[in-house]
């Protein structure tokens, strides 16, 4: 081998406290060292000219580049590298800037340790190998999981974007908890209107599939080449066939259907369209409360539909899709306040969620848009909020602020006010938290506009007396106990990762916090990245959002998945590992500790099981090469033979000759 | 010691090898070199992906060959960069660290840590901390390496002998 | 005696289902059984029980990966080696039927050899349970079985055979003498300059014949040992205490989590190196922290295998 | 026999020729000019070459002693030493441990016909017999020479073969698994594994056959001999074991009680079938 | 042969006296198993016992460097890089003391190995001329004792320059070569007198111990005629556990490796004892291999001892009968009954 050593200057940085040109000329005595230099900008133009023209003429196929730190300038030498002809792994490093000068004053000790640093540098290198990208075929199509406002932005971008997207939703419409909502804060815009036409835009966009009543069953593959099979849940209804004319709605006898999509504070009816702007706008059977499905008698809808699309003999459906990208938008989950016993969460028909107070509020709620208690129906006069239900309380495993409660507090109060001009609301909060353009405004207004009482501290019980409730808690301002009589109590619930999270995760191979909520490769920089290459992130499922956050964050990820399709093909990273399966016995301990499934197991010719990589997948982080005990797999470019060089040359005492 | 090298005068520079992981320790250390933390001389890192690629039996091999000590950081735990590598890591050095007393080879020799790519203060600190320490361990003893056979005795007697470098067939080749 | 009976009729009925048992024989001279590989009718009846069947013969299952239907006699401690193969899925459960027994302990050669000149002189041998009276040359002495046992049965829990299909004789009842390590704990007596210098002596010793290894039902690499690669190269040819040493630790720490303490390394080496006070202490560590016994539980997964965010076991290093 | 029969001498490489995308040729010469003027070997003999800090290999000498202005080894890339030895360029030091072994029966074939069969690198030690053949061209009959590769890409010796096809004293025929667009064109370009190009070729069978290359191939081509009517004692091939000191001390190329590094690696197919099958 | 005494108190004057020119390697008590270690300070032979190493290792070390190389730089030009290696031959002078004949016949496989016509290796050849070996007869026989059994017996002067009996007090001792002769100048040495009988008593007593001797005499056409029968092979190596333990403690194992072992720009040329039972030993750079499996190395093992090398040199047999192999085997695998099993074999085959 013929390698070159450039020990760079960096102006006075490296050579005030190294003596440059005694390391370059002591690192002539390396082996296989065959020139050396040092430079006063190496990065520079005219220092990487030089490292070109010693490999021309020096026939180098290795070059020590000693300066600042890798994760400065490793891919400016590299690419000069690749400019002169040689392969980009053919570059070794020595930080003698960050490491060495910049951290000590001792010329001579420096210099020790610089030229050491270009030993094992060197040492490394004469165990490098040239490695060589693989290039494959990216399919340009976005899976899009999740429907709500995050998952329609990125879809509707995407699809602009001329990409085909397949956007898959549990539920039996798309809209996510944006369509339950009655009006926005801090502009009280109708959530609907706003809303409605994007949905509308999913519906007739030609570019986008959608299964609705769905769900994601296996994610296999790698970015650029996803295999995702998706689970179409039976409707029972041949929703090509089936215009939504609601005939069968209105003729079904069973009609006692929890409403989910009123958050269970009304009935339906078991063949049901959730509700009037549903996308898709299609009648779907819930196979529980069905006669005809349970007993085997009614086929009430079957006989009124003008259309003769109820099928009972359906069954659920695995289709096939082959995309290039993932985008999770799978939203989050009201948490479940029935813990709160205290508050008779859940007992006491008046004490309900601010979800479901939404839907009292909403024009096409149940109620019209009419407030009135579940219980008797009778307009509530007195209506206390309690925030923090279900965050920020560690007692209930839930430390995390949801962070958009406080503002639709403030909203619901305001509307009260506006349903029912006479009414006193009462707000008891832990700490008001508003930052966002207007919303400090908005929370200031229903106190001083509105009139709403903000009480600051906690609930700590509530209890009947008569048909009111009374609402105990502290006032710690006033450093007093409190006691509030109400007709309705409605709980500000906090956000809870989507059910089924974690399993989603594990099947896209992404990671998620303790809380089930999916993690961003990186909190700041990456925050709509994964770890795992293809499969982005927007809106709840990373951790409470509000709506617009959400919006942008389906438009950043959209934009990843262009960034990415704007590539016709992919090159894969060869810092990956590979496996040498002539000393492979196939125990398949690489596979288990690998944390991004990239290793499987195949079957040699004769008959043996042996590890095979998963080149697109691997990382390179190289614990399978910890793993292996054989040393049978390798990360390559940090080869046990290429750190053990490096250890060698630091601690090995040199044979006398 | 290290042949490596002619620049290096004995009681000098103690041998401490470092085992970095690639984006958050050696950025931290890249951090305290930005921020001009003065650091002791001794410590020579070598880098690596994640600390879930050093392999325990790296650090072995350099404490039998005769480094002082050897000093290993990564991500903090849940920050890995490849999520699960310092999982598996804490795990494989911890049992290294407490395995070590039984060979006779001191484990305050060797130290594990994590330090991310913004603690440049930190990284100043744990260098500087653990080559304290190992100053006040001062040089490993060496392992012998050998014929099998008393070194010391075999050297003694082998002056003893005759021959020497008289031997016809001793000669050398350029 | 009864136990050895009822297995040879327990082997007797499974050996047509079975291409081979594995238990052992009569060695070259009283003192030695070697393991015995039952193919046919006639091999059963070699078949021997006793105090001398020190082999673990769980370590030739390396060698019947794929598929081979395969039957062994083994001891409490052998068939924790067992299931610490079922763990790791290097063997398929279906494939096993093993044949246990109560064990009271094995004889120690090296002990035998220390206190009675060479093993060789040994004219004979009774074993009563808790004494053994020796005859060698004009010496004949009667000495405690605990002073000429092997370690592991001094702080045995497992005598009888562990998730075995056929179980023959009684039960043994031999209790542990002791919960701790002895020989161990007198070790940790030593400063750390003693430790070195003894494995120093010791590891000067070696001759890298690789028994230690080749004797561990857990070496599953077989021929593709790390030590035996230059790529990647983890060891020189020279035998030396550097390299020596060097693979002991290699072979401690690809057992960590996974050795048995079955004893057979050191029982095989033929230099008599005390390595089993390595992979003893190391499987005391796996037990301190991880509150795992390698062995004994197939379901379990084996420490270095898995890992928990929070480790509450483990102190954080600053 | 040498005083130390494991010490090398000391040589330098002149030039390297890259053959395929595997094998390359070095020419080395000895660097103390008198053991070069006084080196002699006999075609089929082998030589350790190594690399300092790498290790030996043994390859067989394919230069000619006809021609001797240097040693030529050819040099499949297989493992640790062989990709060291391919790093090596024109300038290098390496050490020469030559010759070892045994043999062609050159004496005994003067006057017979003679048919190469070569596959892959096992072309090299045919080389150094054709050209000795060939510079001593009044000494022997009819030759002919079928070399295969799986590729048009994987043949070596690519200037040799075109000198030989120049020549009407030699018969040459190529043979390829895989042929890419170009190949075939020309007669002596065939396509087909060599057993059965070898009998398509039908080469007379009073004379010696000389075959050399991989296992299979080997296997194969013995029994085509056969059937062609090959004598036994007339069908000579070289075999490959892994060896260490090349002069029968270290143990491990024994067949039985023979030594390839000694007793070989040229061996009759008669004395083959002498040999317990240990191959 | 001049037949003379000297008592246990000489022995150690004359070990005294010889170590001041020579390395004397006498069998020690090393951490509990007996081993040969340099005579020095503090160290008692220990004679009772058959050392485990044998005593080839003073002749034929465990690792023994054939050459260093240096790769020298020029100092004006880096590109130029030269070679330099140096022979590294042994100079020591050395006595074996202690040895059993067993063991010490060993050493004439040896010869014939590395000191013949053909070739002459060097290093073994300069060590082995400047060792001498002062044997020690047994007067007590172990199960795995079978020297008699290979043309050998308990007072075999086979490779020994000089053999001692034990008698009442101390050794008789006769030379056994010329150099020998020289050693027994030395003043320790008494006239042997009625010791000398007392001796051959024991060397009779001890043959007598050893019972009759099994005949091995038909062993290479035997284990030729059952080579192919994989299933015999396989059948006796199924205990085998591959490792080493037989050959590096063999008095007449030869085989070894060549490794370079490198530190930066120096480095060694290491020739390392090596074990045929092991799968790296003919595993080729391709990746065949002529013996994956144990049954075939075994096979190798054995031929060479009772076939190969008595036929190729035409000579006694490569085995010296000490039960070295057996005794360290962990798996207690018995070389004797090998051969008695291939014998019946081919002998059962030749009746069918």
């Amino acid at each position: 081998m013929r390698i070159g050593v450039f020990i760079c200057h960096c102006g006075s940085n490296i050579a005030a406290t190294v003596d440059c040109p005694a390391v370059a000329e002591q690192a002539k005595g390396l082996q296989d060292v065959v020139f050396t230099t040092d430079t006063m900008y190496t990065c520079s133009e005219p220092g990487q000219n030089e490292i070109i023209e010693a490999i021309k003429e020096h026939k180098l196929d290795g070059v020590v580049v000693a300066s600042c730190s890798p994760r400065m300038h490793e891919a400016t030498f590299r690419r000069a590298l690749e400019r002169a002809g040689l392969n980009r792994y053919m570059l070794e490093m020595a930080n003698i800037r960050e490491h060495v000068s910049w951290i000590g004053k001792n010329k001579e000790r420096n210099t020790v340790k610089a030229f050491e640093l270009v030993s094992i540098a060197v040492a490394k290198l004469r165990n490098n190998n040239p490695l060589y990208a693989n290039k494959f075929d990216v399919t340009k199509r976005v899976l899009v999981i999740g429907g709500g406002v995050a998952g329609i932005q990125a879809a509707l971008d995407c699809a602009d974007a001329g990409y085909q997207v397949v956007m898959v939703e549990r539920e039996q419409s798309i809209g996510g908890k944006m369509a339950k909502i009655d009006k926005t804060f801090p502009t009280v815009d109708c959530s609907s209107c706003i809303l409605g036409p994007k949905m509308v835009d999913v519906s007739q966009h030609e570019n986008i599939t959608l299964y609705a009543l769905s769900e994601v069953e296996k994610i296999e593959g790698y970015v650029g080449n996803f295999d995702v099979q998706v689970r179409k849940k039976a409707t029972y209804v041949n929703w090509d066939e089936c215009t939504g004319c609601g005939a069968c709605m209105e003729k079904c006898p069973s009609k006692k259907n929890i409403d989910k999509f009123n958050e269970g504070i009304s009935k339906c009816t078991s063949i049901n369209i959730p509700f009037p702007q549903a996308i898709p706008k299609k009648a779907a059977i819930n196979p529980e409360g069905c006669l005809m499905l349970q007993k085997g008698k009614c086929g009430v809808c079957a006989k009124v539909c003008p259309t003769k699309c109820i099928d009972f003999e359906q069954k659920d459906e695995i289709i096939t899709e082959k995309v290039g990208a993932v985008i999770a938008a799978t939203g989050y989950d009201m948490f479940d306040h029935s813990v709160y016993k205290q508050y008779g969460a859940g007992q006491y028909p008046d004490v309900i969620t601010s979800l479901q107070y939404e839907r009292l509020m909403n024009a096409s709620g149940p109620t019209g848009g009419h407030i009135i208690r579940p219980s008797d129906g009778k307009e509530p006069k007195k209506v206390v909020f309690v925030q923090c239900v279900g965050s920020r309380d560690p007692s209930v495993g839930r430390p995390y602020c949801s962070g958009f409660c406080c503002m639709y507090t403030a909203k619901q109060a305001i509307l009260t006010k506006d349903h029912i001009p006479d009414s006193d609301s009462y707000v008891f909060y832990m700490d008001i938290r508003s930052p966002g353009k207007g919303y400090d405004e908005f929370t200031r207004r229903a106190q001083e506009q509105y009139g709403v009482q903000y009480l600051r501290g906690r609930v700590s019980m509530i209890y009947p007396k008569g048909d009111r409730y009374v609402v105990r808690g502290s006032d710690t301002l006033a450093g007093t106990q409190v006691e509030v009589e109400a007709d309705l109590v409605v709980l500000a619930v906090g956000a809870e990762s989507a059910k089924n999270a974690p399993a989603l995760a594990e099947k896209m191979r992404i990671s998620y916090d303790n809380y089930g909520f999916f993690m961003e490769a990186h909190p700041k920089l990456k925050p709509v990245e994964t770890n795992t290459a293809g499969v982005y992130l927007a809106g709840s499922c990373v951790g409470p959002r509000d709506i617009p956050t959400s919006v942008g964050q389906g438009s950043a990820a959209a934009a990843k998945v262009m960034t990415l399709f704007s590539k016709d093909k992919l090159e894969s990273d060869p810092q990956v590992s590979s496996v040498n399966t002539s000393r492979c016995i196939g125990c398949m301990k690489c596979a288990t500790t690998c944390p991004f499934g990239a290793i499987k197991e195949v079957t040699d010719r004769a008959g043996n099981v042996k590890a095979e990589v998963i080149e697109t997948v691997c990382q390179g982080c190289g614990i399978c090469t910890v793993t292996c005990p054989q040393g049978a797999i390798q990360l390559q470019h940090f080869t046990d033979n290429q750190i053990l060089a490096e250890v060698n040359a630091l601690c090995q005492a040199q044979l006398d000759f | 010691m290290s042949g490596s090298t002619g620049l290096l005068t004995e009681g000098q520079d103690l041998r401490i090898v470092g085992f970095l992981c690639n984006w958050c320790s050696y950025g931290g250390a890249d951090t305290a070199g930005v921020a001009r933390f003065e650091q002791p001389t001794d410590l020579r890192v070598i880098r690596v992906p994640c600390s879930g690629r050093i392999d325990p039996l790296f650090i072995a091999r350099a404490l039998l060959s005769g480094a002082d000590g050897v000093l290993v950081s990564g991500c903090h735990p849940r920050d890995c960069h490849y999520a699960e590598g310092n999982f598996y890591a804490r795990r494989r050095f911890e049992m290294l660290k407490q395995f070590l007393s039984v060979t006779g080879i001191d484990p305050e020799r060797f130290h594990y840590t994590w330090v991310s790519a913004s603690e440049g203060q930190r990284w100043q600190d744990v260098v500087t901390s653990f080559t304290e320490r190992i100053r006040k361990l001062g040089p490993a003893t060496k392992m012998a390496g050998g014929t099998g056979y008393d070194e010391e005795c075999l050297k003694e007697i082998a002056a003893a002998v005759s021959l020497g470098d008289q031997c016809p067939c001793h000669k050398e080749k350029a | 005696m009864q136990a050895l009976a009822e297995l040879k009729e327990q082997i007797r009925q499974a050996l047509p289902d079975l291409d081979v048992v594995i238990g052992w024989q009569q060695g070259y001279d009283a003192l030695h059984t070697s393991p015995l590989f039952i193919r046919s009718e006639e091999d059963i009846d070699k078949l021997v029980v006793n105090e001398f069947c020190v082999v673990n013969p769980a370590t030739y299952l390396r060698e019947m990966r794929g598929g081979k239907k395969v039957g062994l006699v083994l001891k409490g401690c052998d068939s924790r080696s067992v299931i610490q193969l079922l763990q790791e899925k290097l063997l398929k459960e279906e494939d096993l039927t093993i044949f246990g027994f109560g064990c009271n302990g094995v004889l120690n050669h090296t002990k035998l050899q220390a206190r009675f000149g060479d093993i060789g002189f040994i004219t004979s041998l009774e074993n009563d349970g808790t004494n053994v009276t020796v005859e060698a040359g004009d010496k004949k002495e009667t000495v405690p079985f605990t002073e000429l046992c092997a370690d592991k049965c001094l702080t045995c829990s497992y005598p009888n055979t562990l998730q075995c299909s056929h179980f023959a004789g009684e039960e043994s009842a031999k209790q542990a003498d002791s919960a701790t390590d002895k020989a161990l704990e007198d070790f940790e007596k030593l400063t750390m300059e003693e430790r070195f210098t003894f494995w120093q002596d010791q590891m000067r010793r070696c001759i890298r014949c690789y028994a230690c290894r080749n004797a561990c039902p857990m070496c599953v690499c077989k021929d593709h040992c790390l030590a035996n690669s230059r790529e990647p190269k983890w060891l020189s040819e020279d035998v030396d205490v550097q390299n020596n040493f060097m693979f002991q630790l290699i072979h401690v720490m690809h057992l960590t989590g996974r050795c048995v303490e079955c004893g057979e390394c050191e029982r095989a080496c033929p230099m008599d190196i005390p390595i089993m006070l390595l992979r003893r202490k190391m499987a005391g560590i796996v037990r301190d922290v991880f509150a795992y016994n390698a062995g004994t539980n197939a379901e379990e997964t084996p420490p270095l295998m898995c890992f928990k965010v929070e480790e509450p076991t483990i102190e954080e290093r600053h | 026999m040498k005083a130390n029969p494991v010490l090398p001498d000391m040589a330098t490489i002149m030039e390297v020729v890259e053959e395929t995308s595997n094998i390359k040729t070095f020419r080395v010469r000895f660097d103390d000019e008198n053991v070069m003027k006084n080196f002699t070997f006999e075609p089929g003999q082998v030589g350790q070459l190594s690399v300092f800090g790498i290790g030996e290999s043994t390859f067989v000498i394919n230069s000619s002693p006809t021609r001797m202005d240097y040693l030529q080894f050819s040099v499949m890339r297989v493992g640790e030493v062989t990709s060291r030895i391919h790093q090596l360029k024109a300038g290098d030091s390496v050490g020469v441990r030559a010759p070892l072994g045994n043999a062609f029966p050159t004496e005994e074939m003067k006057g017979q016909d003679v048919t190469f069969i070569g596959g892959g690198i096992g072309m090299a030690p045919l080389r150094t017999l054709l050209v000795y053949l060939l510079d001593n061209r009044d000494d022997y009959g009819k030759i002919t020479l079928l070399y295969g590769a799986r590729t048009p890409q994987d043949l070596s010796y690519q200037e040799d073969i075109a000198e030989w096809l120049g020549r009407d004293d030699i018969d040459v025929v190529l043979t390829v698994d895989n042929p890419d667009e170009e190949w075939g064109k020309n007669p002596h370009e065939k396509t087909g594994l060599i057993p059965n190009v070898l009998k398509e070729i039908n080469p007379d069978n009073s004379g010696y056959a000389v075959t050399c290359g991989p296992p299979i191939m080997i296997k194969f081509t013995l029994m085509a001999l056969n059937e062609l009517g090959f004598k036994d004692d007339k069908i000579i091939t070289t075999l490959e074991k892994r060896m260490k000191c090349g002069v029968g001390l270290c143990g491990r190329c024994n067949i039985g009680d023979k030594y390839v590094c000694v007793d070989g690696p040229v061996f009759k197919y008669s004395e083959l079938q002498e040999l317990p099958n240990e191959l | 042969m001049a037949c003379k005494f000297i008592s246990h108190e000489d022995t150690n004057q004359w070990l005294e006296a010889l170590a001041k020119d020579h390395v004397v390697f006498i069998p020690v008590d090393d951490g509990g198993s007996v081993t040969f270690r340099p005579y020095g300070e503090g160290r008692k032979p220990v004679l009772d016992r058959m050392p485990v190493r044998s005593p080839k290792e003073a002749v034929f070390p465990q690792n023994e460097t054939l050459l260093t190389y240096k790769y020298d730089k020029d100092p004006e030009d880096p590109e130029r890089t030269s070679v330099r290696i140096k022979e590294t031959l042994p100079k020591e002078r050395a006595v074996v003391f202690g040895a059993r004949p067993c063991g010490t016949r060993g050493m004439t496989v040896f010869d014939s190995v590395f000191v013949n016509d053909r070739i002459r290796d060097p290093y073994y050849a300069t060590r082995r001329e400047n060792t001498l070996y002062v044997t020690l007869a047994c007067h007590e026989v172990e199960s795995t004792c079978f020297c008699h059994e290979v043309g050998s017996g308990p007072a075999d002067t086979a490779g020994s320059d000089v053999l001692l009996t034990p008698v009442q007090g101390g050794y008789t001792a006769e030379a056994v070569t010329e150099r020998g002769e020289k050693m027994l100048e030395a003043s320790f040495f008494a006239d042997g007198g009625d010791k000398c009988a007392e001796a051959e008593a024991v060397k009779k007593a001890t043959r007598e111990m050893l019972g009759e001797a099994h005949d091995f005499s038909n062993a290479p056409e035997a284990l030729l005629a059952v080579f192919d029968d994989d299933e015999f092979w396989d059948d006796q190596a199924a205990a085998c556990l591959s490792c080493g333990a037989c050959t590096y403690l063999c008095p007449t194992c030869y085989c070894f490796n060549i490794t370079d072992e490198s530190t930066g720009t120096t480095g060694k040329r290491l020739r390392s004892w090596d074990t045929c039972m092991s799968f790296q030993y003919t595993l080729e750079g391709s990746g065949h291999n002529p013996r994956t499996t144990k049954g075939k190395r075994l096979k190798n093992r054995v031929n060479h001892k009772f076939a190969y090398f008595p036929d190729t040199y035409d000579q006694h047999l490569a085995c010296c009968g000490c039960g070295r192999c057996i005794k360290s085997c962990p798996a207690s695998i018995d070389i004797r009954s090998i051969v008695k099993a291939a014998q019946a074999r081919s002998a059962q085959k030749e009746s069918k």
